[in-house]
């Protein structure tokens, strides 16, 4: 494949794109006085509509999305985006709305809000949602903010640890830390569950909380759960659930339910709404009743079938976000919940569920399978069981792509040494999950008897294996004009 | 069957006899009991594709998107070309996921890149991310940045920078332990005076907003040279708009530039999806929250792109990131790329130029009627403040019976600032549109 | 500069150059002055895309296209599942042309090789080609094919055939010599003692088209054997919907099968476009219009489509081609194609199946009414016709002002029908439709 | 790249796409008696809606369009299609309205047609439109007819042969047989016009009229065109102008002025709505006064600022298609005009013009250039100047994939032998003229010095060349379940 030029190399004096209308009001004597006008102007590329429509669509091609092919990015959840949603997403009366709109005005949309903030209720067990925080790690850091702001609250200073499992995700050390947080690990048992000897040791008056993700990013379900809660709460921590992996439990378990206080979810996840090449998503925040003066502001309330924004809560940690969230995606969202129904949405975890335990089982031949429990919906390998030497899990992840397929998550998490996170999904079928599984043991036999295709790979995708230590070593991040 | 799950009975006999379970419940034995949901979720009943469709139709018209809009006020409605939503609707864009694999993300990974270098060229800094949340969380961003660099922990904030913006600084330096304090205004600039006798050396930086929450253009550089003379970072909010025509906060010596990437084509979505945009001089390269993409080689040595400087995220420093920022806005900055691409620098000033004859105008016009009165003396961008004799909420209801959205109501937020209206005027503004506003202002009160 | 040309000046001075010639005048110097057009033609001046969309928006709103529709007569608003738009607005389908160039064209050859496919599985033929312009133009070049097939120049038409194909088959016979010969109805039903009467051995072909015009199924076993008998051919029009349900033409005994695809998949649109389908027994494949797209392999031995049959055709043929047609509907063919695909049979059948409920309750309701009743006494397929004794055209405005399109008025094309409106009801129209529609209908005249 | 399956091979029973609502109506007593029943299914795929978009994203995939590269395919005028275009073709308002909608609720589709009438009257110097034919070799029936409808209306029933140029398109001599025309071919002089001569002697009382496209396929103005009308117009016969190359003449000289009596448009060319790949298009069809009786029905009418259909013509030729033509395909080239303008169009085809010149001037090095004149808005080559043994113009289109450009018309007009029409459009800047340019001269030393190259080629298209032959003898049409 040819490679694409930068847009900025097909820019020439004279071209432009689109026509803009005069002006139609009359010249100004006033105006914004030169001393204020920029002396360069930026090298913003001038280019024609054909150049521009030629050069993204080119790119687009280069990439590859759900809508191309399998995506099972262990911990991302990548399920199919209904094509509904999009056009629901696109009608003129939700785009079209300005977000200071006289509430008189902004009915549909916060109609959304609030039901979306009922759905959400009901489905985590929470008693109360935000719906302001723009992805998961943002909903961490709201999650994080009412933690502290709780502990402060009831003028407990002293809670400066969080708790974190050694299998957690970046975000959660990262939102702990940004919070000034002394960031605690916590130990993974044989089971790939919480050592709960070590918990027990750590969680004490100076615990803010624990973070967990459960299922969790081994794709297990942590069966100690209750016994955890009640350690926590005991020791006056806060139990913090990331919400991720809530694509195992939907209407079978409830975050709620098993003693969480927050939790976060991530509509770009469980909820189908696309992943946009890297966002947006959508983080809400759930607490249950004692957190609820907590919250960010706005929240939506109703009265005589009227919505309406409630500023008026003192003790809300105030604004994490401009306006109210990413109104879009959580409308996508709130599509999808009312596409799937209460039945749906179960028999979306336990297909999730069912599709990753099937190909678990299909590989576990050979690839190692450190933990060996029926896992949910997603499951982690750790590299493969015979290779030639200096085969790398990066290898095989590689040589996935040669077949169209977007790896797993690789090397993560970090307790599973070259690790293959595996999440299928309940959108793909029986004979796409069939056909990974014979492409991964195909891979696994050329480790053994092709392992050059291995370590070249992947050999015909748009550029080959790509030097990611030059990248960072010098670094060159804009083009230039030369 | 359910929508989205091709999985048939069959498949779902032979998957479970595959793996050796007698249930799909048996999967999920380990799951105590007492905390299994033992009921249906209580949820509406599933709707068909086309009982969806109509549901949201419906919906959708309850909202007023088709009034006549001058407010503006951090969301801003701009013209957006036809093209921009024939190519962020290109499925292998939207849904794909950050590029870690960068072999088959080539696409969305250069257009970032592409993002990058416009945001350098519009702000004048050396180095951007491929953005984050919106402008706001990028000013408290930067705030931590500037923490982080100076190893102070103060803030001052002029109150004419936004009120959102405002809170959420406030919202992010409360619960880490950074000082927040506010200076005045006057004139509906930044009160230089003020603003230096707050600084010192605890200051680790100043937000300044340009054109600022009240449509004025602060004297930055000034400001600024007061904010370096006592050590403290200058964080510049700026509006990419703007940027067509007014210098670039590089220029004017800002060391973080930040600010909302909405006007660049993404529609108003009732608040977001938005970006934010960051960018900031090379010395503090590494310090930048967020992804990042840098342009590398293949094994062959053609060119490529990755995600690049990646020991200052999260998933691989943890807790000593630089910030916990992980999901971003990736598709809006790509509707940015697109944006500026068709718009190129002669289109974006153009806009900008009409902003100001627009707005110039409607100022003037509206100052022209009797009760109605410009706030403040300073130029302004795209939006000015007008300060009324009667109600500026009366004045609204009756603009909104004749279908117009009137400017935003300043009391809110500034109790001082009582019968003061912002209002907004963008290119889609026309003057049939300005004059039929300053009609209905100049009717007499009912 | 002008939209959609990216000539700069300079660009156009240097290939002056490059020609050699001294002005773009000098490129036009072979037409010879007396047939240049020395003025500007006159045209509105030129509406930048903002102003574009505006104008188009506000034009679009004159139409009633939100009016509750009850009339199909030939175009039917059917749910039209959101995965269609997703698709055919991929620009490498809908920018693309025939192709010819089967290497590059793999996407759009396939498609028509699935639509063909499926197309032979609703019609039970063996052979489909890939679209004509639509129903008519269908039904048109099925006579010829006959003409061509039985060396006869005849063609029987039932007045239960739609008006608007009759008219445009006539139209064709006539400019070509093929004399046509209309037949008589009863019932709503081709009158077959009629139509044996008329039947000889000029009789090239007998056009049949069910459900017909009124909605009626025809009993097409029985009118076909009559057709046969006299050797002539026999053309069934079918609806592709019915077809989810209702025997196909293939078992029913009909030689060529053709109809309108638009049902399929494709907005109304005023009208178009949609696609004619057409489909044959494999004896007839090589006298069959249009492109076909046959399966192949390339120098590897890879399966492969492209164009083929080629010899058919008006640029292989010329004057002794099958049909002159060229371009064709391949965008709405590959609409009907996902539309069959995202529907498989079980959807095909469940929409024809809510189209039969839905209208027999309508057809029951309405009759119900005192003042209607049902005209016709056969069993029929989403459309039955109604007779009242008020004036049709009153009972139509009477539904507009609120907000409905009533039946379509019958005496247009049968004077013999006055008063007798054709009602159409799909899938989309609910019962809380009808039941307004019904009580509307009900009330005492004004 | 991977073969992709038929959908019907993703076929599975018990998946289903859409779902569909139940029944809301009372189960009927009276239905469709059983007799009428299909007795087998239609064998449709049973698919998932993940299945359908993979399966059609992937497809497209495999197609070249417009967008995704040069595409000079001589005759097509393949230009860039407007993305407002497609935007307001997609307004509900437009889309969602019946055909037999009363005239009361059609006013706003209504006025596109009635000035779209207006608008191509003005362009082509005719004195009335019908927009009803579906596509050009529509129009050209359509125009046949009229003609025929003329001398008939006149009791003149001799005229049976329709003269045509030997470089005529095929639809051309196709649309006059289906009508029962002899076709009298005209043969070319070596301006590649038509020889005078020739059609002095073919010319009489048996010709019902003269085809012609001008500029002509050879992408040259005819500079005897007044004389060439007053010879058919004085025997009598009609003149039809075949606006495939209106392109380049566009207010510059007008088919009206140029003396013909009848004219069609492909607005799929000229005014720049997409191709679909095939289709839609649209045919308009203008003629002189004199044959305005005769054009097809409903005319749109204008009185007191309302539109209304005309039926009442009884010299029609009748209806040529159902309902009014392709509206949409109508609306976004009367959304073009609109773009342009009267200079916009000036322009684009001075430009289309320009560029063809641009091109032609920088090839005839290495390869034939059979009429050395300033060309049109295309120009004819005819084949290679210097090349290795049977390498052939087909070897040259095929090789041009390698590069992603599609390749010009081939062996068209088959007066010119190999020969290779090239049409750039005024859509495509400098850039793409030259890097063709380049490309091409490539090819042509590839022809001598790497025959084997041009022979093999394509190498890097998703199939490698085709065996057409095979598929005309062993016709394998449709899928069959096995
Ligand atoms: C377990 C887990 N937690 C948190 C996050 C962060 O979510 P986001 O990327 O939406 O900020 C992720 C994202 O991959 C995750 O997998
Ligand atoms: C010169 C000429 N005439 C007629 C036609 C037929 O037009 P259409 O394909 O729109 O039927 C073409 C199409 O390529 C053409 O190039």
């Amino acid at each position: 494949m040819e490679r694409i030029e930068l847009i900025f190399d097909r820019s020439r004096e004279g071209k432009q794109g689109v026509v803009l209308p005069g002006s139609d009001v009359p010249e100004q004597a006033l105006r914004i006085p030169d001393e204020y006008m920029r002396r360069e102007e930026p090298l913003l590329p001038e280019v024609s509509e054909t150049d521009v429509v030629r050069h993204f669509t080119a790119l687009s091609r280069k990439n590859h999305g759900v809508d191309t092919g399998f995506y099972p990015l262990g911990s991302c959840t990548m399920k199919y985006n209904p094509k509904i949603n999009e056009d629901i997403a696109q009608l003129d009366g939700f785009t079209g709305l300005h977000p200071c709109s006289p509430e008189e005005l902004s009915q549909g949309s916060l109609e959304v809000l609030y039901n979306m903030d009922k759905f959400l209720v009901e489905i985590t067990g929470m008693d109360r949602m935000s719906l302001q925080p723009a992805a998961g790690a943002h909903g961490e850091l709201t999650g994080a903010m009412i933690i502290k702001a709780y502990h402060e609250s009831r003028g407990d200073y002293k809670r400066d640890k969080i708790i974190i499992p050694d299998s957690a995700h970046g975000t959660n050390p990262a939102t702990a830390s940004m919070l000034g947080y002394k960031v605690i690990e916590v130990r993974s048992d044989s089971r790939g569950g919480i050592d709960l000897q070590h918990l027990k040791e750590i969680a004490g008056q100076d615990t803010a909380g624990l973070m967990l993700t459960n299922p969790n990013t081994l794709g297990l379900f942590d069966e100690n759960i209750i016994e955890i809660c009640r350690i926590v709460h005991d020791a006056g921590g806060l139990l913090y659930y990331d919400g991720a992996n809530l694509n195992a439990v939907m209407g079978i378990s409830r975050p709620g339910d098993m003693g969480f206080d927050i939790v976060h979810l991530n509509l770009h996840k469980t909820f189908s709404t696309p992943h946009g090449g890297g966002g947006p998503g959508s983080g809400p925040v759930g607490v249950k009743k004692k957190l609820e003066p907590f919250l960010p502001v706005p929240l939506i309330e109703k009265r005589n079938s009227r919505y309406f924004f409630d500023y008026d809560r003192p003790q809300s940690i105030g604004k994490v976000k401009m306006f109210y969230g990413n109104f879009q995606v959580i409308l996508k969202a709130y599509a999808y919940i009312l596409a799937m129904g209460a039945e749906g949405l179960k028999k979306a975890s336990e297909t999730a569920v069912l599709n990753a335990n099937y190909i678990m089982r299909k590989l576990e031949d050979k690839y190692n399978l450190p933990y060996n429990r029926n896992c949910k919906h997603e499951f982690v390998l750790s590299g493969l069981k015979d290779k030639k030497d200096g085969i790398t899990t990066m290898d095989v992840a590689k040589r996935l792509l040669d077949w169209g397929i977007h790896p797993p998550t690789v090397y993560f998490p970090l307790i599973v040494k070259d690790a293959l996170m595996i999440e299928p999904t309940e959108t793909e079928s029986k004979e796409t999950l069939d056909r990974f599984v014979e492409i991964m043991k195909g891979i696994a036999k050329e480790a053994v008897e092709s392992d050059q295709l291995l370590r070249e790979a992947p050999h015909i995708t748009p550029v080959r294996r790509l030097d990611e230590v030059q990248a960072a070593r010098k670094p060159i991040l804009r083009w230039k004009a030369d | 069957m359910h929508p989205y799950i091709p999985i048939t009975e069959v498949d779902r006999e032979e998957m479970l006899a595959s793996i050796g379970a007698g249930s799909i419940e048996e999967l999920f034995e380990d799951i105590p009991e007492v905390i299994r949901l033992g009921r249906k979720l209580e949820l509406p009943d599933r709707k068909p594709e086309m009982e969806l469709r109509n549901y949201f139709r419906e919906l959708s018209m309850k909202n007023g998107s088709d009034y006549l809009c001058f407010r503006g006020a951090g969301a801003y409605r701009h013209y957006i070309p036809s093209i921009i939503g024939h190519i962020v609707s290109r499925s292998e864009f939207y849904t794909a996921y950050t590029p870690y694999q960068p072999e088959v993300s080539q696409g969305i990974l250069q257009a970032i890149f592409e993002y990058q270098t416009m945001i350098c060229e519009l702000t004048g800094m050396d180095v951007s991310n491929a953005s984050v949340y919106d402008g706001a969380t990028a000013a408290a961003e930067a705030v931590f940045m500037a923490a982080d660099i100076t190893g102070r922990s103060k803030v001052l904030l002029p109150l004419s920078v936004s009120p959102d913006v405002r809170r959420v600084i406030s919202t992010y330096c409360k619960a880490s332990g950074i000082e927040v304090v506010e200076a005045a205004y006057s004139q509906g600039l930044t009160d230089i005076n003020d603003l230096k006798s707050k600084l010192d050396s605890e200051t680790a930086a100043v937000v300044v907003q340009s054109p600022n929450f009240f449509g004025c253009i602060e004297p930055c550089r000034e400001l600024f040279e007061s904010v370096h003379a006592s050590g403290a970072a200058a964080v510049m909010h700026a509006d990419p708009i703007s940027l067509g025509m007014l210098e670039s906060p590089a220029e004017l010596g800002a060391d973080i530039a930040v600010g909302d990437g909405q006007p660049l084509g993404n529609p108003l979505n009732f608040g977001g999806p938005y970006l934010g945009f960051m960018a900031v001089r090379e010395k503090h390269m590494r310090r930048l929250p967020g992804r990042i993409v840098g342009e590398t080689v293949d094994r062959h040595a053609n060119r490529g792109f990755v995600l690049t400087l990646q020991a200052r995220e999260q998933h691989i420093r943890r807790e000593k990131a630089s910030s916990n920022i992980c999901t971003n806005q990736a598709l809006n900055a790509l509707t940015a790329a697109v944006y500026l691409s068709i718009m190129g620098s002669k289109g974006l000033k153009k806009v900008a130029e009409l902003c100001m004859q627009k707005s110039y105008y409607a100022a003037q016009v509206i100052a022209g009627i009797s009760k109605y009165s410009l706030a403040f003396g300073s130029p302004f961008f795209r939006e000015f403040v007008v300060k009324s004799s009667s109600k500026a909420g009366d004045i609204n209801l009756k603009l909104m019976e004749q279908n117009i959205i009137g400017g935003y109501e300043l009391e809110n937020d500034y109790p001082e600032l009582k019968n003061h209206m912002l209002f907004c005027v963008t290119e889609i503004i026309s003057k049939k549109d300005i004059d039929n506003l300053v009609n209905i202002l100049g009717r007499r009160g009912r």
